[in-house]
C-alpha cells in the first residue's frame, strides 16, 4: 500500500501569492494513498529538505511528490533529499505549480484547483514509480571543438592543459577566425594579430591537440560521453606530411587576381594560397573552383592545363588527385564555436533577409563594411596599414560610419542588437583619426552602447579626443556624385535633415551565425532560434551547455559575443568538459526502455523506429536448446529514453522506465478526477 | 485581358497624352480597358489633407463601382489616383472601423474585392508581349526612368516593387529596346502639387533630377506619373539656366507605344512643352526605329 | 483446377512439403483444407468463393501448424501482401513456406457465393485489385481472366465523409454497439499475431473488455490504427465479423491516409518498409499547428 | 465519475496536454518566467518525447472526460531525440484523419510545434484550443456512449 508524502511550497510568494498553498496540501490529505502533507515556505531551502528526509523516516514514505517549481529547476534538489531520507531518489517527483500554474495565472481559486489537480496527478505517478538505479556509462575523456577562431582556440588550449585530447577542427584552411582579420581591438588598441598568434601556435604545438585545418563534421553519433564523430578533411591538393610551407607554389601559380577571403575581397590571392602570412597550419591548398588546371578538368579539357605549383614544388607534397577523407574520433564532449558572419548588405539576401540596396553596398565601390575597413587598417592588410578608399587608392578626408546596419531593424528581418558594432565604429574612428590625420570621421548611430570594462571611456574618448562627429539618426539613403558619396540622413536631436559629402562611407553590419549553422546544429542535435543562434540550455544559469548533454557552446555562434565574452564562454565551456572528465564513470537517468520478453512477439517495430539502435535481437531457447522466438532487447547503455518504441509495440511489450503505461494511465485519470 | 480603367482628373486634361497613348497602347498590346462607370475623385491632394475617412470613402467609392461593375481589378494609370485607391484598400483591409462605416458612408456594398493595379505594374507583366511585339524597339535611346515619390511608397500600400531599389520601369524600357541609365534622384521629390503655390521649390528639386540625368547620359526622362510630368516638362524651360539641351519627358506608355511602332501623333506627344521631335528625328537618322 | 491438384500432389509425394493449405468444398461453400497425402489432393478446389485468406493459419500462436512439417499454402494475390506483411515483421522465415499461388480474378464476398462473380457479385476488396497475378508465389496455378468491373469501398467512405462530424459519430457508434468483442476480427487477420492484444492487457487496461459502446470505440480505433500500413486488405475482419461492422471501411479509411500522405500501397514487397515508422523530413503536416 | 468544472455557472472545460520534455515543456516553462498569463483549463502530462505518445493516451483522455486534447514537442529537425517527432507526426497524421472519421470534432484535438523559445506560441495554444473546445460544449458523447439518456444526464450532473 503506497504511502505518499506531499509536499506544497509556496516559493516565497512566487507560488503563494495566486495559489492557496494550504489549501492544496489540505485537499491532496485526503487523497488517497497521502499519509502526509504539509506546505512550506521554500522547499528548496535546508530546512525544507530536511522536512521531506524527516517525513521520509516518520512516515515511512514509499513516495515524495514536491508541488513546487519545474522538474527542470529542482528534481535533482529533491531526489537527492529523498535519498537522503533513504528513499530511492525515483520515488521522488515534482508537481509543477509555479512555472505552469501560480506564474500564468491571476484567479487565485482557478489556480489553487488547479494546482491540486497538478498535485493529484503526479500523486497518483508516484504511487506507480518504481525504484530504479542510476546507470553508470564509461567517458571518453576527449574534447571536440567545432571551429578555430578565438573561442575555439582558447577553449582547446584550456582543454589541452588541463589535461584533456582536443580535436579541433576548423573548416578554413588555417585557424584564427576573424579575430585575425582585425588590426587593433577595442578598448586597448592593441594589436589583434599580436595577442592572437601567439596562440595558434601554442595550439598547434601542443601535444594534447589534434587539429584538423580545412576539414567540416560530417556527423556525430553516440551521447554524451560516448560520441564518435567522423570528420570529413576536405581535399586540400597539398600533401601536409609533405609540405614544409616554404611557400614556392604559391609564388608560380598563374591566378592571381582572385579576391582574398582573408582581405574579405579587397586583396587578391592566388589558386594556390595560404591565407595569411602567420596561417597555422602553414600549409596551402588548391581553390579549386579558381585553379587553372581544375578549371580545365571541368570544363573537359584532357590535356593538364597548368602544374606549375607541383613542378615549383620541391618536396613533391602538391597532389592533383587528392580526395575528401573520413576520420572518426571518438570523444567524451563537443564544444561548438563555429562563430559569425556578416550580414551582406548586398541586393540578393538568404533566407527571406532584406538587403540594404539604398546603401549601394556593391555598386558604390567605396562603401564597405567593418572587416574591410579592418583589413584597409591592418599593417598586414593590402594597403599596408594606410587607410585608401578602393576606388582610386586615395586617402578618404571624410568616412562616415553607420550604425545599425541589419542590427535592431525588425523591418529587416534582424530585430537583436550585434553588440559589437559600437565598439569597433568607435575604434575605427580611432584608427582613422590617428592614420589620417585632419580626416573626418561622422557616425550616424541609434544609440551608444558601451556596456563593458573600459567601453564607455573608450567611446568617450573616439569623440572628445579624437573628435569623431557623432550624429543621432539614420541614413536614408546614400549616391555616387561624381568623386564623392552624397549620404543624406537626418539629424534626430538637431531635428533636421542632414547632407554629408563622403569620399567614403563603412557599414557596421550585423553579425550573424554562420551559414549552414542550422544542419550543424541538426546534426549535433541541439536546438537554435530562429537567426540559427545556439541555444543555450539556461539564459542565466547554464550558458554554456545546450540541451543536449554533453555539448557546449561557445562565442559568437550562442549570439553577438565581443573577443572578451567569446574567450570567457570559451574557457567556461572548458571548464565544464574537465569537470565531466573527472570522473571515470557517468551517471546517467535510469529512463531506459525495458522489454517484456514473454510478451514480444519480435515485429522489430520498436527496431525500426529507434533513433539509436538501441534495439537488439535475442534468441529465447529452451532447456533443449531449440529456438523459441527472436525477441527484441534493449541495450540500456545506448537507449536515451524517448519511449519511440514503446508507442508504436503494438502489444505495449515494452516499457520506458519512469514513463510507464501505468504511470501515465493513472496521470489521465487522476486529472479526469477519477482515481483507480 | 479585360482590366477596369479608372483614368482620375488629370487623364482628362494636362496629361491627356497619357489617356491617349494608354489606350493606343492597350489596344495594340490586347488589353481591353473598361472605364469604370460614373467614377469620381480619388481624394488625392486636397482630399487626404482635409480628413482621413473622407479620403478613403472617396477611392472606396470608385473600387465599389468597380465592384458592382463586375471588375476584379482596377488600372489606375495616374501615381497619386493609384496611390489612393491602394491606400483605400489598406485601410480597409487593416481598420475594422472604417470597414464598417464604408458601405453606409458609399451607400453601395464593398467588400474590398477589386485589385488595384499600377501602369507600371501592368506594363512590367505584359513586358514579353512587348518585346515581341516591338517592331521599332527605341535601340539605344537612353532613358532615365524617374519613380518620384509615390509609385512605389509606402511599400505595405505599392506592394508592386523594392520601395528603395525598384528596377520595373527599367524592366519595361528594356523590353521597348531602350537602354535605362543608372542615375541617383529617380526617386526624389518633384515638387508634386508645390506647382503652383511653391514654384520656386518645385524648380529646384526639378533642376536637381534633370541635371542628375544629363550627368548620367540620359536622352529622355521617362516617368508614370502626370504630376511628375507636368512638373518635369511644363517647368522645364523655368529650370534651364545656361541653355542646357532640353530633356524630353515621356510617359512609360508613350515609349512603349513608340517602341510598338504607333504614330507619335496618336500617342499624343505633340502635346509635350519639350518638344520630342528632335530627339525621335536623330533616332530615326540613326536608323534606330521610331519614325 | 487440375494443374493446381497436380502441383500439390508432386509437392506432397516428392516430400518437398508435409501439408498442403488450400481450399476445398465444404457443407457451407468453399472452406480451408488441410492436404497431408497425395491421395487427397484431388479435393482442393479454387474459385470465386475461396474467399479465406489462408496466411493466417502461419500464425504459430495459433495454429502449431509446424507440427505438420512444412506446409505449402496456396495463395491469393492479396493474400501474398500477407504473407509480404509477416516476412517483413520476421514472423515466419521465406525458406519456411512454399507458395503456390493461385491467379485470382475476383472473388465473392462470401464462402456460400456464386463460384464466378460479376460486377454485382465481386468482393469490394477486389475492385481494382493489382495482384490478379499472385506475386511472391514459388509456384503458379490457374489462369487470370479479366477483372469484373465493381463497387469498392471508397463511394460508401465519400458518403460518410460529407456527413456532420454528429452524424459519423452517430453512424459509427450504432455501428459499434453491435460488437460483442468476440474477437473474430482479430483472430482471422494474418497480422494479427501478438503474443497478447493490447485490448487483453489489464495492467494497465487501456480498453475496456466489456462488450459496451466506449470499450468497443477504443478497440476497433486503436485496431485500424495497428493496422496502418499492415492491413493487406484481405478484407478477413469484416467477413467475420458476427456482427456485420463494416470493418474494412475503417481499414480502407487508413488505407488512404497512407496512400494520400505517404503515398504508400499496400504491396507485397517485405524490403519496403511500414510507412508507420518510416518518416520522411518533409511529411505532410498541416494539421499541426 | 467525470465532474464538469463549474465556476461561476460558466462551461469551464477540461484539456490534457501531452507534452515532450525538451522543447513543449520547457516552452511551458518559459511561459510561466515570462508570466505569459492564459487560460486555467490546460492539464499537462510531461513525455520525454512526442514519439513517447500513444494514440491511447488520447483515447483514454478522451473517454475519461477530457474536452479537449493537447500534443505538442519539438519542431521538425529539432527534436532532442533526432526522430521521435518524425515518427510521432506520422502516427498523429493517421489518428488525425481518422479521428475525424469517426466523427470526433477535430477542433477537440490540437498538435503544435512549441519550441523551448516559443512561450509566446505556447500561450496561444493553451488559450486558441481552450476557447475552441469552449465553443464546442463539453465532450459527453465519447465517455458517455452508450448510455441511456437518463444516464447521461446523471453522469454530466
Amino acid at each position: 500500500m503506497a504511502r505518499i508524502g506531499v509536499f506544497v511550497c509556496h516559493c516565497g510568494e512566487n507560488i503563494g501569492r495566486t495559489v492557496d498553498c494550504t489549501k492544496v496540501a489540505e485537499a491532496l490529505k485526503n487523497h488517497p494513498g497521502v499519509v502526509e502533507s504539509v506546505d512550506y515556505k521554500y522547499m528548496c531551502s535546508d530546512p525544507g529538505q530536511a522536512l521531506i528526509k524527516q517525513s521520509i523516516a516518520e512516515k515511512n514514505l514509499t513516495g515524495v511528490v514536491v508541488a513546487a517549481c519545474s522538474p527542470h529547476m529542482h528534481e535533482k534538489t529533491f531526489r537527492r533529499a529523498a535519498f537522503g531520507g533513504g528513499l530511492n531518489p525515483f520515488l521522488c517527483e515534482m508537481a509543477n505549480v509555479r512555472e505552469h500554474c501560480s506564474w500564468i495565472h491571476e484567479d487565485k481559486e482557478k489556480a489553487t484547483e488547479k494546482a491540486i489537480a497538478i498535485g493529484r496527478t503526479i500523486v497518483e505517478k508516484v504511487k506507480r514509480n518504481v525504484p530504479l538505479e542510476t546507470i553508470r556509462i564509461p567517458v571518453t575523456k576527449r574534447a571536440l571543438v567545432i571551429g578555430g577562431g578565438i573561442a575555439g582556440i582558447q577553449a582547446a588550449l584550456d582543454l589541452a592543459d588541463g589535461g584533456a585530447e582536443v580535436i579541433l577542427v576548423e573548416k578554413e584552411p588555417s585557424i584564427g577566425g576573424h579575430m585575425s582579420q582585425l588590426s587593433e581591438t577595442f578598448p586597448t588598441l592593441d594589436c589583434s594579430q599580436c595577442i592572437l598568434t601567439p596562440r595558434m601556435v601554442e595550439v598547434y604545438q601542443h601535444p594534447n591537440i589534434k587539429l584538423y585545418s580545412y576539414s567540416e563534421l560530417e556527423s556525430l553519433e553516440g551521447y554524451i560521453g560516448n560520441f564518435k564523430a567522423t570528420i570529413r578533411k576536405k581535399a586540400r591538393s597539398v600533401n601536409e606530411e609533405l609540405c614544409n610551407g616554404c611557400g614556392a607554389c604559391t609564388q608560380v601559380c598563374i591566378q592571381k587576381k582572385i579576391p582574398s577571403e582573408f582581405d574579405a575581397g579587397l586583396g587578391k590571392r592566388t589558386a594556390i594560397y595560404v591565407p595569411f602570412p602567420q596561417a597555422v597550419p602553414n600549409i596551402p591548398v588548391i581553390d579549386r573552383k579558381n585553379c587553372a588546371r581544375f578549371k580545365a578538368k571541368a570544363k573537359g579539357i584532357l590535356k593538364e592545363a597548368c602544374g606549375k605549383c607541383a613542378e615549383a614544388c620541391l618536396k613533391g607534397a602538391v597532389d592533383f588527385d587528392q580526395e575528401d577523407r573520413f576520420v572518426t574520433e571518438e570523444v567524451g564532449a563537443v564544444v561548438v564555436a563555429t562563430g559569425y558572419q556578416l550580414y551582406t548588405i548586398g541586393k540578393d539576401q538568404p533566407e527571406g533577409l532584406q538587403g540594404y540596396g539604398e546603401y549601394g553596398y556593391g555598386t558604390i565601390p567605396d562603401v564597405i563594411d567593418g572587416l574591410q575597413f579592418e583589413r584597409l587598417a591592418s599593417a598586414s592588410g593590402p594597403t599596408g596599414g594606410q587607410i585608401l578608399r578602393p576606388s582610386d587608392g586615395k586617402p578618404p578626408k571624410t568616412i562616415v560610419f553607420l550604425q545599425c546596419i541589419g542590427s535592431r531593424d525588425p523591418q529587416k528581418g534582424i530585430e537583436y542588437c550585434s553588440k559589437i558594432c559600437c565598439m569597433y565604429v568607435a575604434k575605427h574612428t580611432m584608427l582613422y583619426k590617428h592614420k589620417v590625420h585632419g580626416g573626418k570621421a561622422v557616425v550616424f548611430y541609434m544609440d551608444i552602447r558601451a556596456a563593458g570594462k573600459g567601453y564607455e571611456e573608450f567611446s568617450r574618448r573616439a569623440i572628445e579626443e579624437d573628435g569623431a562627429i557623432y550624429i543621432r539618426g539614420r541614413v536614408s539613403r546614400m549616391y555616387r556624385d561624381g568623386q564623392t558619396i552624397k549620404v543624406q540622413g537626418f539629424d534626430t536631436l538637431a531635428g533636421e535633415p542632414v547632407e554629408i559629402d563622403a569620399d567614403m562611407v563603412v557599414l557596421a553590419t550585423a553579425m550573424r551565425p554562420q551559414p549552414g549553422i542550422e544542419t550543424l546544429a541538426q546534426k549535433l542535435s541541439v536546438s537554435y532560434d530562429r537567426h540559427g543562434f545556439i541555444n543555450e540550455a539556461h539564459p542565466k544559469l547554464r550558458p554554456v551547455e545546450t540541451n543536449t548533454a554533453g555539448i557546449f557552446v561557445a562565442g559568437a555562434c550562442q549570439s553577438p559575443r565581443d573577443i572578451p565574452d567569446a574567450v570567457a564562454m570559451a574557457s567556461a565551456t572548458a571548464a565544464k568538459v574537465l569537470g565531466l572528465f573527472s570522473k571515470d564513470q557517468l551517471e546517467r537517468e535510469p529512463t531506459v526502455a525495458k522489454v517484456n520478453q514473454d510478451l514480444c512477439a519480435g515485429c522489430f517495430s520498436c527496431e525500426h523506429v529507434c533513433p539509436y539502435g538501441a534495439v537488439e535481437h535475442k534468441e529465447i531457447r529452451d532447456r533443449k536448446g531449440v529456438l523459441l522466438k527472436i525477441v527484441a532487447e534493449v541495450n540500456g547503455g545506448v537507449c536515451q529514453g524517448c519511449g519511440t518504441c514503446q508507442a508504436t509495440c503494438p502489444s505495449k511489450s515494452v516499457e520506458l522506465q519512469g514513463f510507464t503505461d501505468e504511470q501515465i494511465y493513472s496521470e489521465i485519470n487522476a486529472l479526469a478526477g477519477c482515481v483507480e | 485581358m479585360k482590366i477596369g480603367y479608372y483614368p482620375g482628373c488629370s487623364l482628362h486634361g494636362t496629361a491627356r497624352e497619357l489617356d491617349e497613348s494608354l489606350r493606343a497602347v492597350s489596344a495594340a498590346l490586347g488589353v481591353h480597358l473598361q472605364e469604370v462607370e460614373d467614377w469620381s475623385c480619388c481624394g488625392a491632394t486636397s482630399g487626404h489633407a482635409t480628413d482621413h475617412l473622407l479620403s478613403v470613402a472617396l477611392a472606396a467609392r470608385n473600387l465599389a463601382l468597380a465592384e458592382a461593375q463586375g471588375m476584379d481589378q482596377v488600372l489606375a494609370p495616374c501615381a497619386a489616383c493609384f496611390s489612393r485607391l491602394a491606400s483605400a484598400r489598406h485601410e480597409a483591409r487593416n481598420d475594422a472601423e472604417i470597414r464598417e462605416k464604408l458601405p453606409e458612408l458609399l451607400g453601395l456594398p464593398f467588400t474590398n474585392t477589386v485589385a488595384v493595379r499600377n501602369l507600371v505594374d501592368l506594363l512590367r507583366g505584359l513586358a514579353p508581349e512587348i518585346k515581341a511585339k516591338a517592331t521599332k524597339p527605341l535601340q539605344g535611346m537612353k532613358v532615365a526612368c524617374y519613380y518620384g515619390c509615390l509609385l512605389v511608397r509606402p511599400p505595405e500600400v505599392a506592394d508592386f516593387d523594392d520601395p528603395e531599389q525598384p528596377t520595373s520601369m527599367e524592366e519595361v524600357v528594356k523590353a521597348a529596346g531602350g537602354t535605362p541609365v543608372t542615375w541617383n534622384h529617380r526617386m526624389d521629390c518633384c515638387g508634386g502639387a508645390f506647382s503652383l503655390s511653391r514654384t520656386g521649390s518645385v524648380i529646384r528639386l526639378g533642376r536637381a533630377i534633370l541635371d542628375d540625368a544629363r550627368t548620367a547620359g540620359a536622352d529622355a526622362i521617362a516617368v508614370a506619373c502626370p504630376m511628375c510630368h507636368s512638373n518635369l516638362d511644363f517647368r522645364q524651360s523655368a529650370m534651364a539656366l545656361r541653355g542646357e539641351a532640353p530633356m524630353p519627358i515621356f510617359f512609360l506608355t508613350e515609349l512603349v507605344g513608340l517602341a510598338l511602332g504607333l504614330e507619335p501623333k496618336a500617342l499624343g506627344i505633340r502635346r509635350h512643352f519639350v518638344s520630342a521631335a528632335p530627339l525621335l528625328e536623330r533616332q530615326c537618322a540613326a536608323g534606330k526605329g521610331v519614325s | 483446377m487440375q494443374a493446381l491438384k497436380d502441383l500439390a500432389r508432386t509437392l506432397l509425394e516428392k516430400g518437398e512439403v508435409a501439408v498442403i493449405l488450400g481450399w476445398e468444398e465444404g457443407p457451407h461453400g468453399a472452406r480451408p483444407a488441410f492436404i497431408t497425402s497425395p491421395e487427397d489432393t484431388g479435393r482442393l478446389i479454387f474459385d470465386a468463393r475461396c474467399v479465406q485468406n489462408l496466411a493466417t493459419y502461419l500464425n504459430p500462436r495459433r495454429t502449431n501448424i509446424k507440427a505438420l512439417g512444412k506446409p505449402a499454402l496456396c495463395v491469393k494475390g492479396c493474400d501474398a501482401r500477407a504473407i509480404a506483411g509477416l516476412l517483413r515483421e520476421s514472423q515466419i522465415k521465406r525458406e519456411d513456406v512454399v507458395l503456390i499461388g493461385v491467379r485470382c480474378s475476383g472473388v465473392g464476398i462470401e464462402a456460400t457465393g456464386p463460384a464466378q462473380v460479376d460486377a454485382e457479385t465481386l468482393a469490394p476488396r477486389c475492385v481494382g485489385c493489382d495482384a490478379t497475378e499472385p506475386p511472391l508465389a514459388d509456384h503458379k496455378v490457374g489462369e487470370a481472366r479479366p477483372l469484373p468491373q465493381g463497387k469498392g469501398w471508397d463511394a460508401r467512405i465519400a458518403e460518410l465523409e460529407a456527413m456532420t462530424a454528429a452524424q459519423r459519430w452517430a453512424f459509427w457508434q450504432a455501428e459499434f454497439e453491435k460488437c460483442t468483442r468476440c474477437n473474430a476480427c482479430r483472430q482471422v487477420c494474418p497480422m494479427c499475431f501478438c503474443e497478447q492484444c493490447v485490448q487483453d492487457k489489464t495492467r494497465p487496461q487501456w480498453i475496456e473488455s466489456s462488450p459496451h459502446p466506449r470499450g468497443n470505440t477504443a478497440w476497433h480505433f486503436t485496431r485500424a490504427l495497428h493496422q496502418a500500413g499492415r492491413c493487406s486488405v484481405c478484407g478477413e475482419c469484416e467477413r467475420a465479423c458476427p456482427a456485420g461492422i463494416p470493418l474494412m471501411l475503417l481499414n480502407r479509411k487508413v488505407a488512404q491516409t497512407m496512400e494520400r500522405r505517404f503515398g504508400y500501397r499496400p504491396t507485397a514487397d517485405p524490403a519496403v518498409p511500414c510507412p508507420v515508422g518510416a518518416f520522411r523530413q518533409d511529411d505532410t503536416q498541416e494539421f499541426i499547428r | 465519475m467525470q465532474e464538469k468544472s463549474k465556476s461561476d455557472g460558466a462551461f469551464e472545460p477540461k484539456l490534457t496536454a501531452f507534452v515532450c520534455n525538451w522543447c513543449t515543456y520547457t516552452g511551458a516553462d518559459l511561459a510561466g518566467t515570462s508570466r505569459l498569463q492564459m487560460a486555467t483549463n490546460v492539464r499537462i502530462i510531461r513525455l520525454p518525447c512526442t514519439g513517447r505518445i500513444d494514440p491511447l493516451f488520447i483515447l483514454k483522455a478522451f473517454e475519461r472526460g477530457a474536452d479537449g486534447v493537447i500534443v505538442s514537442g519539438c519542431h521538425p529537425a529539432d527534436c532532442h531525440y533526432t526522430s521521435g517527432n518524425y515518427h510521432a507526426r506520422r502516427r498523429f497524421a493517421v489518428f488525425n484523419d481518422l479521428m475525424e472519421f469517426v466523427g470526433i470534432d477535430p477542433g477537440r484535438l490540437t498538435f503544435s510545434w512549441v519550441s523551448a523559445s516559443e512561450g509566446a506560441k505556447w500561450r496561444d495554444v493553451v488559450n486558441e484550443a481552450t476557447s475552441k473546445v469552449k465553443a464546442l460544449g463539453p465532450f459527453t458523447t465519447y465517455p458517455n456512449a452508450g448510455l441511456a439518456l437518463g444516464e447521461v444526464a446523471h453522469a454530466s450532473a
